[in-house]
């Protein structure tokens, strides 16, 4: 039960608990930390179970270095567009019934 | 030489506890700025100086005491902004 | 000097170029971009075409350390339709941005980037490559369907990208898993390795999901019309015709050609099963659409559903069969993208000459816009499954593979599928032959631009001529590099 | 003694996570993912990869945050407490749909990982030999630079498109009319702070992309740091986004154009793409990243500063007209 | 590669390039676009001639080049193809002069006359396929080009019935496509063969043969207008005149009658079939059309619909004279397949000039007619007597050889069924014919947009009606001349059965 496989387990957690938070909330920016915290947890998976009972591994290590960079891009671009969707519409959240073209996000009264 | 440095260690973590402690126990904002500031930063102090020892060479010892002056010089300064902030709030509203 | 990094470097200068350059004359240098990919890429496929697949190991560094790029008849294929096609769209875009002046400046860069990352992802042989090229494809997708920064299009765009993220983290999830258990990246040497375990199963399944998003299939559909409908139409037709497919690729690349033994049968009819649900929910939502591009996003739904229909018939069935649906599957991926991106861009013209996305304003165009309507006529032809387009020679194909295999099932799914397409594309022809709307003059109709409508026609065209000209890339698409996967796989 | 630290930073990170998702108010839900990335940070420290540890630290928790706490500042004061702590009453789903779906799939991804974490069959290849095998001719001893500057250059490259994308598509979101947004109040205390502590940085920035080639370091850390100091910059009130358009987008390409050139030209030799010829390797490599650090740290600082305003430019927007 | 190659693709190529050609016109320009018509349909009416008699002469016409697998494009002009690419070819200059002069002044005309073309050239397509999937292309591409014919008015009840007829042509083609998918991957790649392809199967594939049969009868029985898939004949009737009266006379209904021609004679061979036992229930099924088909027309007021219902029982005839297993009894359905072409397109020629010059759709009040316009009257009374059978026209000629072949292949009781349906026909065509010549006729006829000139309406559209009445009349009279069409059909009898 070396400290490689513990961290990978607690990146599986991360996983399944961001995946449950992805499911159950419809904010948006909600949304983006759970997508963060479940990247993360692959990057643990990756280098956890990469190393466990063998030497440090660089290549995972360089894999998940570019993810990180990846997911911050990521991260960026969907904040600007919420932003811009924020800006224009007050809206928080995006609703999934009508996904016709017409009105897709949740008014919400202007301040 | 161990047994000093492990009473610096202890200290340092005492007073880290009892910052935390004023951050959960006082009642207003500005007190806990205070509460946290104080206590890190002299907890933070006596962890370097109990680190110091056992630094591999000088070098080492110099960047750990860099590390303290940065942590030293960024806390007094948030907690500025913050004061400052909450000043502002407070005026904002009345 | 070998030809395939050139596929990769034209398109990223030319994004620099546009990137850094905006006050140069966009048309002609996008257009000299194109022809300088479209020759790169014909030079390739012939290299192939005469000695077969090459691959190519990037810094010469050797396979599982280093990245090897592999281009064999179907990737040489796919590249030569995506050279074809974005070309089309450039040419299209030219006349079609000159009334979106907010969307010019940005679209070059952004259109160059996704041929480069479509381009990556097709000759890319390692899997955190493909990570890495699907993310690229990503966000210069979402960033062209954001282009005109309207409230639908940003909700879209934001749909879009939340649903392509978490696909790719499912992507990566597989990825990170098969690494753990097999310590190599590269495709071909984990097709020699892989074995059914415990991890391979779960890292199968989470890739397979994370791409399933991706190309919008059945359950992960809803974010695919918003996104295509929204969207101008030059860039629909790219993300319809080319950028949906990527992923779907992958997919079959990783299930048919990597992990051929590892694949279940199960797993493949559960494939089969939520292909056969797209093609049907998908038909019936299109039936139901009032606005044009909303029909032909949903009708990209359904499409992709057949593509899903390859794992069935390819997975666990004798060889020739297995071959039939593999060679079916791929021109079917051919043929819908030829005729949706002319689909998408005839929609583009009427729309712009008609002034509204409903499809009742579209009444009576048959006699002011008819090349538009012919060329959405043929690229509709194609997209039933008519005998003379290349829509029909991938149904005859995975017909013949179904009625081989003794899957019953398929072949209704397969006939009852391209009725429903039948209904809504004649729900089009419907309201444009409508008398009324003509004699009674609704509004007048401005003309569209002819580069627009040509090049329509041009892309219609190609999908008929695919119906006669089916051998060429067939033949091309089962190289002894697929081929032997596929047999031994199915032993 | 170290597996029973590894637990408890173990459980922190799970407790951290959960705190993100279920504080009732946003800004609070940021100041713990703030928390989360640092002690990520330390668990990379603990599997012994500090590459990772100094970028988690710099981009996952530093920029990311910044980003986030941006965001969430625009946002008006009812959204900044959106609930959606509990199960989500607002949302349209039918309510057993939404209560018992996503727990019975959470546990389910569970179950299914730790499976495939607990019976992993053992790597027939080893790629890290494979790496101390060539480490010698890839010009760098840092295995984690060799990786990514030599053997898998090509993902570098992506990659560094990736972020040249995310900045396109920030610069094709801010609406044209926007008027330059008000200036920070130059706060003197904040304004003598940067000015002194902003030199320090850019010093151990360059020195953390110099030191990447022997030790854990290297073009991402080093631009992360590069962008924190242009962000303490323009928050302490020097206009400094003002540059001019074109500069900047020169600026931001600079690395990609370095590095897609370098790729190209070594191919005259008659070499591969991307292959660095022997004997200059190590300089190119550090010439790349020289470039790179200067360009990533102004696409994450642009990241920052292209944000769209939070209240839509007064003047009708420009996507309003397109849509008949 | 020489001329023998091209000639059948020539044929394809004057419509295909002329329909192109006429899309690009504008619509004022009637004269450019009639000469191109006239021209292109002159050219093809040569080269097929020229093809009849190189067939004569045991020379062979054929195209080929590979789609796909082992499949290949084949067009290929063999005695068969030729009887159905003669009869629509002549038919469709006739029809094209009729139409030029019936739209003229109407909107749309060059979008018309383009779907025309498309239609004539999938008909040349669907009479030279040298295999089903050939053929099917074609069948296909003859249901996309005649949609537009049909709703052509544009009209809502115009739009319905176009949306009927693609319902049941499309459900037909997926039927069709099934059976061909199937029957190539049971038996692979094969040509239409003198005497069938399918005898040296294997007997254990005979129930799938069986099942293979039934699924393409039902596929090209919908085009053939067979009972239980004919609603959408009548409905079709909505269309202009000619559009009614090439289509639903020749084009579309011929091209499902000349598929089952092919499927017995050149897929599975007389014998082998007859071996399947599936003739029998094919005849049965043509001979309840043909009465249910008379029945209905007996009940139709509208004179358009009578044709139509006709025209459904007619073109069963063709398909009874398949089924009854004989020589003689082949020979009588493909005569009848020519010779109920001429006649049915006359009496449509007919009828369409009724609605044009007089305004007249009804039955009930075309009393009277004779006087006014004795020419076309003349011309409907001819066609009339050939549906009965009566002695000098042509359709008399088929339905001798029919009986005579039903007599000879002993089903006596397909005799009865062909007096009752001719009787049949008596009772709804020679009141038409009585009341034109012997009614009274009303002072002021409903509509009257010719006024009777030099001709009693307009030259362009008598013309036509006279010269196939007449072709209907040489038809039976010179029957047994070298060029006619009954020696025609011998010569083609002759080679589908074993020597």
């Amino acid at each position: 039960m070396s400290a490689n496989l513990w961290f990978a387990l607690v990146g599986a957690g991360l996983i399944a608990l961001a995946a449950f938070t992805f499911f159950v909330q419809t904010h948006l920016l909600r949304r983006i930390f759970a997508f963060n915290i479940m990247g993360s947890g692959v990057f643990l998976i990756m280098v956890g179970m990469a190393q466990h009972l063998r030497q440090t591994d660089p290549v995972p290590q360089a894999l998940v270095l570019t993810g990180i960079v990846v997911a911050v891009s990521a991260t960026a671009l969907a904040l600007l567009i919420f932003r811009r969707f924020y800006a224009l519409s007050a809206a928080v959240t995006l609703t999934q019934d009508n996904d016709t073209l017409g009105d897709s996000y949740e008014q919400e009264p202007r301040q | 030489m161990m047994y000093l440095q492990i009473a610096l260690i202890c200290l340092g973590c005492f007073f880290f506890i009892v910052g935390t402690l004023g951050l959960l126990r006082f009642n207003d904002a500005y007190s806990r700025i205070h509460a946290i500031t104080k206590a890190d930063n002299l907890g933070l102090g006596l962890l370097v100086l109990g680190l110091l020892p056992s630094a591999v060479n000088a070098f080492q010892g110099i960047k750990l005491l860099l590390i303290w002056l940065l942590v030293l010089v960024a806390s007094a300064t948030a907690s500025y902004l913050i004061a400052h902030y909450l000043k502002q709030q407070q005026e904002g509203d009345v | 000097m070998n030809l395939i990094p050139f596929l990769l470097v034209i398109p990223l200068a030319w994004a620099l170029i546009s990137l850094l350059l905006p006050r140069l004359p966009i048309g002609p240098i996008a257009l000299l971009g194109m022809l300088v990919q479209s020759l790169a890429t014909a030079l390739l496929w012939r290299s192939v075409q005469l000695h077969g697949a090459e691959r190519y190991a990037i810094g010469d560094w050797m396979a599982p350390l280093g990245i090897t790029l592999v281009a064999d008849g179907l990737t040489v294929t796919l590249l030569a339709i995506t050279a074809l096609i974005a070309m089309v769209c450039a040419f299209y875009a030219l006349f079609y941005l000159r009334s979106h002046r907010h969307e010019a400046r940005y679209f070059w860069p952004l259109f160059w980037f996704l041929l480069a990352s479509l381009n990556g992802i097709w000759l890319a042989g390692d899997l955190f490559n493909l990570y890495v090229g699907l993310e690229l494809v990503t966000f210069a997708a979402v960033g062209m369907v954001i282009l005109s920064a309207n409230r639908q299009t940003l909700a879209a765009g934001l749909r879009y990208l939340y649903m392509a993220l978490l696909g790719s983290i499912g992507y990566l999830l597989g990825v990170a898993l098969l690494y753990s258990a097999y310590g190599t990246l590269d495709m071909r040497q984990l097709a020699e390795l892989i074995e059914p375990n415990w991890t391979t199963h779960v890292a199968m399944l989470s890739i397979s999901l994370g791409l399933l998003v991706k190309t919008a299939i059945f359950p992960f559909h809803f974010w695919l019309p918003p996104a295509h409908g929204g969207a101008l139409a030059p860039v629909s037709a790219l993300l319809s015709a080319l950028v949906v497919k990527s992923s779907f690729y992958i997919l079959a690349r990783l299930w048919l050609d990597v992990g051929a033994d590892v694949l279940p049968v199960i797993t493949a009819q559960g494939f089969g099963l939520i292909g056969a649900c797209a093609i049907f929910y998908g038909g019936f939502k299109a039936l139901q659409q009032d606005e044009i591009k909303m029909l032909v996003a949903y009708s990209t739904v359904a499409q992709l559903g057949y593509l899903m229909l390859v794992f069935p018939l390819a997975a666990g069935t004798a060889p020739e069969h297995s071959m039939l649906a593999w060679q079916g599957g791929m021109l079917h991926v051919l043929a819908h993208a030829l005729a949706k991106s002319a689909m998408f861009l005839s929609v583009g013209t009427l729309v712009l000459a008609v002034g509204s996305k409903k499809i009742d304003a579209l009444a009576g165009i048959s006699t002011r816009i008819p090349l538009s309507l012919f060329a959405f006529g043929l690229a509709g032809v194609s997209l039933m499954g008519l005998p003379p387009s290349g829509g029909f020679n991938a149904k005859w194909l995975m017909l013949q593979s179904a009625i081989g295999s003794g899957q019953w099932h398929w072949v209704v799914v397969l006939s009852l599928g391209s009725l429903l397409t039948a209904t809504y594309i004649f729900k089009v022809f419907r309201v444009s032959f409508d008398q009324q709307a003509i004699d009674s003059g609704k509004g007048l109709v401005k003309r569209a631009p002819w580069g627009m409508e040509l090049s329509a026609l041009f892309l219609a065209g190609l999908a008929i001529a695919l119906g006669f000209a089916a051998a060429l890339p067939v033949e091309l698409l089962s190289l002894p590099e697929v081929e032997s996967s596929l047999m031994e796989a199915s032993q | 003694m170290n597996l029973a630290f590894d637990v408890l930073l173990g459980i922190a990170l799970l407790l951290c996570a959960a705190g993100v998702f279920y504080s009732r108010d946003l800004f609070r839900a940021v100041v713990m993912f703030i928390a989360f990335g640092l002690l990520l940070a330390l668990v990379w420290v603990r599997l012994d990869a500090p590459d990772l540890a100094l970028a988690e630290a710099a981009i996952g928790a530093g920029l990311t945050g910044v980003l986030m706490i941006d965001a969430v500042a625009h946002l008006s004061a009812k959204n900044a407490h959106h609930q959606g702590a509990q199960f989500d009453q607002t949302g349209a789903r039918p309510q057993l749909w939404s209560r018992i779906l996503p727990v019975f799939s959470a546990v389910i991804i569970f179950i299914l990982l730790l499976g495939a974490i607990w019976w992993r069959p053992d790597a027939p290849v080893s790629l890290p030999d494979l790496v101390a095998e060539s480490l010698p001719e890839s010009g760098v001893e840092h295995p984690i630079t060799a990786v990514l500057l030599n053997f898998r250059s090509y993902d570098t490259l992506l990659e560094i498109a990736v972020l040249l994308v995310a900045v396109v598509v920030a610069m094709a979101l801010k609406p044209d009319t926007s008027e330059p947004e008000a200036g920070n109040s130059k706060d003197p205390i904040l304004h003598g702070l940067s000015a002194r502590l902003v030199p320090p940085m850019l010093v151990v920035g360059v020195y953390i992309l110099w030191a990447g080639s022997y030790m854990p370091g290297g073009a991402f850390q080093g631009g992360a740091i590069l962008a924190a100091a242009l962000v303490f910059l323009k928050l302490a009130g020097f206009g400094i986004e003002r540059l001019a358009d074109s500069l900047l987008r020169i600026g931001l390409a600079l690395g990609f154009i370095v590095f897609l050139t370098v790729a190209t030209s070594v191919m005259i030799g008659g070499r591969p793409f991307l292959t660095y010829p022997e004997s200059v390797a190590g300089e190119l490599i550090f010439f790349i990243e020289a470039m790179l650090t200067f360009s990533i740290g102004l696409i994450l600082f642009s990241l920052f500063s292209q944000a769209p305003p939070p209240v839509a430019p007064t003047s009708s927007l420009q996507g309003e007209q397109d849509e008949r | 590669m020489n001329i023998n190659f091209w000639l059948p693709l020539m044929v394809l190529a004057t419509s295909l390039v002329s329909a192109i050609v006429i899309f690009i016109i504008p619509d004022e320009r009637n004269i450019l676009r009639g000469a191109f018509n006239l021209l292109a349909a002159i050219v093809k009416i040569a080269i097929v001639a020229g093809m009849i008699v190189g067939v004569y002469y045991q020379q062979e016409f054929e195209t080929r080049f590979t789609l796909i697998g082992d499949i290949d494009f084949v067009l290929r002009a063999d005695a068969l193809s030729l009887l159905f690419a003669g009869l629509s070819s002549l038919l469709w200059l006739f029809t094209t002069i009729y139409a030029m002069g019936y739209l003229r002044g109407t909107p749309n005309r060059s979008r018309f006359f383009g779907f025309f073309s498309l239609c004539v050239a999938s008909t040349m397509g669907i009479a030279m396929a040298g295999n089903l999937f050939t053929f099917l292309i074609f069948f296909e591409m003859l249901t996309l080009s005649t949609y537009p014919l049909v709703v052509h008015k544009g009209s809502k009840e115009a739009l319905n019935s176009g949306r009927t007829y693609l319902i049941y042509t499309m459900a037909g083609g997926a039927v069709l496509l099934l059976g061909i998918a199937w029957l190539h991957s049971v038996v692979g790649a094969f040509d239409f063969a003198e005497t069938g392809v399918l005898r040296d199967v294997d007997a254990s594939f005979y129930p799938t043969l069986q099942i293979i049969f039934i699924l393409l009868i039902a596929g090209l029985g919908v085009k053939a207008a067979l009972v239980p898939l004919h609603g959408w004949l009548p409905k079709a009737m909505v269309a202009p005149a000619p559009v009614s009266a090439l289509l639903h006379a020749v084009a579309v209904v011929k091209a499902g009658a000349f598929g089952i021609v092919r499927v017995i004679y050149n897929v599975y061979g007389v014998e082998f079939a007859a071996s399947l036992q599936l003739l029998l229930p094919l005849a049965i099924l043509a001979s309840i059309t043909i009465i249910y088909g008379s029945v209905q027309a007996i009940r139709q007021l509208d004179l358009k619909k009578r044709l139509a219902f006709s025209t459904v029982s007619q073109v069963s005839y063709i398909i009874l004279g398949l089924a009854l297993f004989g020589p003689i009894a082949t020979v009588g359905g493909l005569v009848h397949l020519l010779h109920q072409g001429i006649m049915k397109v006359t009496l449509f020629f007919c009828a369409g000039l009724y609605a044009e010059t007089i305004g007249v759709k009804k039955i009930a009040d075309l009393s009277g007619a004779g006087q006014r316009m004795p020419l076309t009257s003349a011309a409907f009374t001819i066609g009339a007597f050939g549906m009965i059978g009566i002695p000098p026209t042509a359709g008399f000629v088929s339905k001798w050889y029919l009986g005579w072949g039903a007599m000879e292949a002993g089903a006596p009781w397909v005799l009865a069924v062909l007096l009752t349906s001719s009787a049949l026909n008596a009772i709804y065509f020679l009141p038409i014919v009585h009341k034109l010549w012997f009614g009274k006729a009303p002072q002021q006829w409903p509509a009257e947009h010719i006024p009777f000139k030099r001709f009693e309406t307009n030259p362009w559209l008598l013309w036509p009606a006279i010269i196939t009445a007449a072709f209907s009349i040489g038809a039976g009279l010179l029957a047994a001349a070298g060029w006619s069409p009954l020696s025609w059909a011998e010569l083609i009898a002759v080679r589908e059965y074993l020597p």
